[in-house]
C-alpha cells in the first residue's frame, strides 16, 4: 500500500505538467481526459509516499496531501504535518520508492474533495 | 489490518488565498504568493502585515491576497513601503514587484530604500522577462535569451548586459538579508520559503532592509511548454544569478 | 514699547512648517530645489521634534511615492517642490486622486508659470487637484491648516501655490492650531489589522475589491472619483474681490501678484480711476460664478499674471463678456531664473493697467 | 507709526543679519515686521539687499517696496534700486567710510563713518551694527538692548565670540546720533 495519498481538484488544474516532473516516485501522470477549461490533469498511481513536492511546484494550488500515520515507532523522526520534500537537507520521512505497494488511491482520498483520479 | 485515517500534511492553500489566479499554466508567481502567505501565517503576522504591490502579472494577486495591500505605481513599491514603515512602525511591510517593477523601472528606489536601511521586506519576483505585456525584455533578461524585443536573444553588443539587483543591494550598507531563490522545483520552493522566513524575522527584529529575490518561471514570456519552465529556468535564469543567501558586503 | 506678544518672526517655509505641524502633519518627504529648499530644511529641522518623519528623497518621484505611502497609512503627509519638480510627480498625483488618497502638495514656484500644471495637471485619469494661492505669508499659514482638513475631507491631493516670496519672505506671525470641525475617520488606512478576515483593506485605483468581494472595478470607481470633483467644483472654489463693486476696470490676479495689484487700485483709486481687484483664491476650482458676477458691470476685464496667459484661459471662459478680457500680465523671470521678474513691480503693473483703461 | 528701509551693500558686510535683527527686535516688542533679501549668488562682493518695514499694527507691505521712507547705504555699488525708490526727502544714512554721501540728493543724507566708529570701539568687523545701532535710534524703532538680544539669538554658536564687539558697535551707532 502507499504511504501516503493527494487530493486533486482537477477543475482547478491547468495542465502545467510540473507535478509529474516533479514526483519523486513518479506516481502523478497526465491525464488523456481534459477538465471543464480544457485542461488535462494529473492522475495518482499507487505508490505516493505523501512527500508534498506535487504541492509544493504546484501553481495552481490542486494538491492537499495526506499520510498514513505509520504503526507506533514507525513515526517519522519530525512528527510535525510540515512538509518535508525530497532534496531537502532533512532526511525525507518516505524516501521515494520506498512506499507500500498497496494502493491508497481511491480508497485512500479524503472526505469532501474532488476525487484524486486514481489509477 | 486496518489502513490508518489520512493525516493532511499539506494544504492546498493557505486561507489567506481567497480565490483563483488567472495567471497562465507552469507560471512560478502563483508559487511565490503563496508561500509567502504561508511565512506570514506561521510567523503569527497577518493582522498586521501591509504589503505594497506593483505592477506585473502577479499585481492580479490583490484581488486574491487576504492581507493589507496598498496597489502603488509601477516601480515605487520600496518608496510607498517606506513611507508605511515610518508612519506604523509596529507593522510588517513588504513589497511584491516583478523584474520590470524593481529592475527596470524601480531600480532607483530599491537600491535608495536598501542604503537608508529602511526596514522592509521587498519580494522580487524574477523571471527575467515582461510577461504582463506578453514577453519583453527587462533588465534582468539573460544573455542570449529570447523575447519580442531582442528576438535573436539578449545582445550585449546592441542591449547590454542583465544587472544583478541582488548583488547590487548585498553591497549595501543598511542590508539585513539578501537571498535568491528559485521555486523551480520543489526543494527550491521549500528552501525560498525559508528564505522568506529569515527576512522576515529580520524585519521583525528591527535589522533593516531585507530582498528576497525568487526566479519565477514564465513560459509563455519564454516561448517554452507549460512544463518545460523548469528546465529553461536553471539553464537561463538560475545560471546567471546563482541561488542561495548573499553575503553582505557593505556593512559599515 | 508694545507688550510682549507670541508673534514669531518666521520665513514663509518655517512658517508653512509649523501651520503644518500644528495641523497634525508628521510625514514630509523633499527633494532639494530652489525655493522649495527652505520648506524641506525646515521641515526635517521640526518634524522630527514634533514625533514625525521628514526624509531628503533621491528624488521628487520617491518624495511622492513616499508620501502616498504614508498617507494610505492614515498619517498626514505631506511633499512639495516647485513646478520643475511637481512636473516629476504628476503621475503620483493621478494615483493620490484615483487611490482617493489624502496628501498636502507645496509648490514653492519659482514664478507662476505652473498655473496650468497645477489647475490642468499632467497624470492620467479624470481628477483634479484643488488648489490654494495665497497671497502673503500670513495667508499661506492659514491655507496650510485649511488643505490638510480639505485633504482629509475630500481624501484627495491638494495644493498650495506659493512662490520665492511666500518660501522666503520673514513676517510676524502667530502660528496655531484652528478647529475646523470634525471629519470622517480614516478607517480605510492601512494598519495590517483586516488581514486574514476576509475583507482586507484594499487601496488600489482601480478598485477591483477582493475575489470574495469585488469592488466596483475602475469602470464604477473612477466614475465616482469624477462626481466627487465635480462636487468639490461645487462646494469649495473660493474667491476675494477689493474695491470691485463700482471698478470699470477690474483687474484679475493671483497669489504674490494680486498683493501688487491691491497696492496699485488703491493708487489708482486715489488718483480717481474706477479700478478693482479680482482674486481667485482656489486656483481649481476656479470660482467661475463669482468672476462671471463680479465682471457683469465692468467695462473692461485685465488678466495680469506672471506667464504668457495660462489662468487668462479660465477668466476668457467665465467672465460674463469674453471681449472685455485683455492680457496684461507676461512672462517675467529674475536673472537667476529662480524667482519674479521686474514685471512684478508696482510701476510696471500700474502702467499696463493705465495703458488698457485708456 | 510705520517704518521702511531698503539696506543695500554687498556680500560680505552683514546686510542680511542687520536686517533680521532689526526684524526679529521688532517681533520681539510686539510689533509687526516683514523682512525680504535679495542676494546675489556670491557669498561675498556681489549685490546684497534686505528690506524691512515695522509697523505697530498689522503689516501690508509688499515684498519689493514700491517705496521707502528710509536707507541704509552700506555700500554704494548696487545703491542705485534702493536709492531710486527713496522718496523726496527720505533718510539716506550713509556708511562715509566706504560711500560719498555728497552723491546722494534729494535726501536727508546723515554720514556716519562707521569702520572707524567700529574700529574705535574695538569691533572692526561690525561696522553693520554702528550702522543699524545708529538706524534704529534715529528713526526711535526698538531700543538698543533689544537690538542686542536679537543680535545674540540670531549669530550662530560657531560665532559667538563675536557677539560682545557687535553689542559694543550697536551701542556706539546709537551714541553717535545721539551726540549729533
Amino acid at each position: 500500500m502507499s504511504r501516503g495519498t493527494v487530493s486533486i481538484d482537477v477543475e482547478r488544474c491547468k495542465g502545467c505538467d510540473l507535478c509529474v516532473q516533479a514526483c519523486p516516485p513518479k506516481v502523478l501522470e497526465m491525464s488523456t481526459e481534459v477538465n471543464g477549461m480544457g485542461y488535462r490533469f494529473p492522475v495518482l498511481h499507487d505508490g505516493c509516499t505523501g512527500c508534498t513536492a506535487c504541492q509544493l511546484v504546484c501553481p495552481d494550488y490542486v494538491f492537499q496531501v495526506y499520510r498514513f500515520d505509520a504503526a507506533p515507532g514507525e513515526e517519522d523522526a519530525s512528527g510535525t504535518p510540515s512538509a518535508t520534500p525530497p532534496g531537502e537537507g532533512r532526511p525525507s520521512a518516505t524516501p521515494p520508492g520506498e512506499g507500500r505497494s498497496s494502493g491508497t488511491a481511491p480508497g485512500g482520498r479524503p472526505p469532501g474533495r474532488a476525487p484524486a483520479s486514481g489509477g | 489490518m486496518t489502513e490508518a485515517a489520512p493525516r493532511l500534511v499539506a494544504r492546498d492553500r493557505p486561507e489567506l488565498i481567497l480565490g483563483d489566479h488567472g495567471l497562465c499554466p507552469g507560471c512560478g508567481e502563483p508559487v511565490a504568493l503563496r508561500i509567502l502567505l504561508e511565512v506570514l501565517e506561521e510567523l503569527g503576522i497577518v493582522e498586521r502585515s501591509i504589503g505594497v504591490v506593483g505592477h506585473g502579472c502577479y499585481g492580479s494577486f490583490v484581488q486574491i491576497m487576504d492581507v493589507e495591500v496598498l496597489q502603488c505605481l509601477h516601480g515605487r513599491a520600496p518608496s510607498c513601503a517606506t513611507g508605511i514603515k515610518r508612519v506604523r512602525p509596529a507593522a510588517v511591510v513588504f513589497t511584491m514587484q516583478g523584474d520590470g517593477d524593481m529592475v527596470n523601472e524601480g531600480l532607483q528606489e530599491v537600491l535608495h530604500t536598501a542604503a537608508r536601511g529602511e526596514n522592509v521586506t521587498c519580494i522580487l519576483l524574477n523571471n527575467g522577462v515582461f510577461g504582463d505585456t506578453g514577453g519583453h525584455q527587462t533588465a534582468t533578461t539573460v544573455v542570449g535569451q529570447r523575447t519580442k524585443t531582442s528576438l535573436d536573444g539578449r545582445d550585449p553588443e546592441t542591449h547590454g548586459y542583465p544587472i544583478p539587483v541582488a548583488e547590487l543591494v548585498a553591497s549595501l550598507a543598511g542590508v539585513s538579508y539578501v537571498a535568491r531563490g528559485a521555486v523551480s522545483t520543489a526543494g527550491g520552493v521549500a528552501r525560498t520559503k525559508r528564505m522568506l522566513r529569515s527576512a522576515f524575522e529580520h524585519q521583525l527584529a528591527g535589522d533593516g532592509f531585507g530582498l528576497v529575490e525568487i526566479l519565477t518561471m514564465c513560459p509563455t514570456g519564454w516561448f517554452v511548454p507549460a512544463g518545460s519552465g523548469p528546465e529553461y529556468l536553471s539553464g537561463s535564469l538560475e545560471a546567471a544569478y546563482p541561488l542561495g543567501e548573499l553575503p553582505l558586503r557593505g556593512q559599515p | 514699547m508694545t507688550t510682549a506678544t507670541t508673534r514669531q518672526l518666521l520665513d514663509g517655509c518655517s512658517a508653512i512648517t509649523e501651520s503644518a505641524i500644528a495641523a497634525g502633519c508628521r510625514f514630509f518627504a523633499g527633494y532639494p530645489i530652489s525655493p522649495f529648499t527652505g520648506l524641506l530644511e525646515s521641515m526635517s529641522r521640526r518634524l522630527p521634534e514634533a514625533g514625525g518623519h521628514c526624509l531628503n528623497a533621491e528624488s521628487e518621484i520617491e518624495a511622492v511615492n513616499m508620501a502616498l505611502g504614508a498617507a494610505a497609512a492614515g498619517a498626514r503627509a505631506a511633499t512639495g517642490s516647485c513646478g520643475q519638480g511637481l512636473a516629476l510627480m504628476q503621475e503620483a498625483i493621478a494615483e493620490l486622486a484615483l487611490n482617493e488618497l489624502p496628501l498636502v502638495i507645496f509648490n514653492m514656484a519659482r514664478n507662476q508659470q505652473d498655473y496650468f500644471q497645477a489647475t490642468r495637471g499632467g497624470g492620467w485619469g479624470d481628477y483634479r487637484t484643488l488648489t490654494l494661492a495665497p497671497k502673503d505669508v500670513p495667508e499661506a499659514v492659514e491655507h496650510t491648516q485649511l488643505l490638510f482638513h480639505l485633504a482629509d475631507r475630500y481624501r484627495a491631493p491638494v495644493m498650495l501655490y506659493g512662490d520665492p516670496f511666500i518660501a522666503q519672505t520673514h513676517v510676524s506671525v502667530d502660528v496655531a492650531a484652528r478647529d475646523l470641525g470634525p471629519l470622517p475617520a480614516k478607517d480605510w488606512a492601512l494598519d495590517g489589522s483586516t488581514g486574514g478576515t476576509g475583507r482586507s483593506r484594499q487601496i488600489w485605483t482601480w478598485a477591483m475589491g477582493k475575489a470574495t468581494e469585488p469592488g466596483p472595478g475602475p469602470d464604477g470607481h473612477w466614475r465616482a472619483v469624477a462626481a466627487k470633483f465635480d462636487g468639490i467644483a461645487a462646494m469649495e472654489a473660493r474667491s476675494e474681490t477689493y474695491r470691485a463693486d463700482d471698478a470699470e476696470t477690474l483687474v484679475v490676479a493671483f497669489g504674490s501678484a494680486a498683493l501688487f495689484v491691491e497696492h496699485v487700485v488703491d493708487e489708482l483709486r486715489a488718483d480717481g480711476h474706477r479700478v478693482g481687484l479680482f482674486r481667485p483664491v482656489t486656483l481649481w476650482p476656479f470660482p467661475a460664478d463669482d468672476l462671471a458676477a463680479a465682471t457683469r458691470n465692468a467695462r473692461r476685464v485685465l488678466v495680469f499674471e506672471l506667464n504668457a496667459g495660462q489662468m487668462l484661459d479660465d477668466v476668457r471662459q467665465f467672465t460674463h463678456d469674453r471681449a472685455a478680457v485683455h492680457f496684461i500680465g507676461g512672462v517675467s523671470i529674475h536673472a537667476s531664473g529662480l524667482s519674479f521678474g521686474p514685471l512684478l513691480d508696482v510701476a510696471p503693473i500700474r502702467e499696463r493697467i493705465l495703458e488698457a483703461a485708456e | 507709526m510705520r517704518d521702511e528701509v531698503i539696506i543695500t551693500g554687498i556680500g560680505g558686510q552683514g546686510i542680511q543679519l542687520m536686517a533680521k535683527t532689526l526684524a526679529l527686535a521688532a517681533t520681539r516688542g510686539g510689533q509687526h515686521a516683514m523682512l525680504t533679501s535679495d542676494v546675489g549668488g556670491e557669498m561675498r562682493g556681489g549685490p546684497s539687499q534686505a528690506s524691512v518695514v515695522v509697523d505697530d499694527e498689522g503689516l501690508r507691505a509688499l515684498p519689493i517696496l514700491p517705496s521707502t521712507g528710509s536707507v541704509v547705504v552700506m555700500h554704494h555699488k548696487h545703491s542705485a534700486f534702493a536709492l531710486g525708490r527713496l522718496v523726496p526727502g527720505g533718510l539716506a544714512l550713509v556708511n562715509s567710510s566706504v560711500a560719498d554721501p555728497a552723491a546722494i540728493r534729494d535726501a536727508e543724507v546723515i554720514a556716519v563713518p562707521a569702520l572707524e566708529i567700529a574700529r574705535a570701539a574695538n569691533a572692526p568687523n561690525a561696522a553693520g551694527f554702528v550702522m543699524l545701532g545708529a538706524y534704529a535710534t534715529l528713526r526711535r524703532i526698538v531700543g538698543v538692548a533689544a537690538l542686542g538680544d536679537a543680535m545674540r539669538e540670531l549669530v550662530p554658536p560657531y560665532r559667538a565670540q563675536h557677539v560682545a564687539a557687535n553689542l559694543r558697535a550697536l551701542d556706539a551707532g546709537a551714541g553717535t546720533v545721539l551726540a549729533a
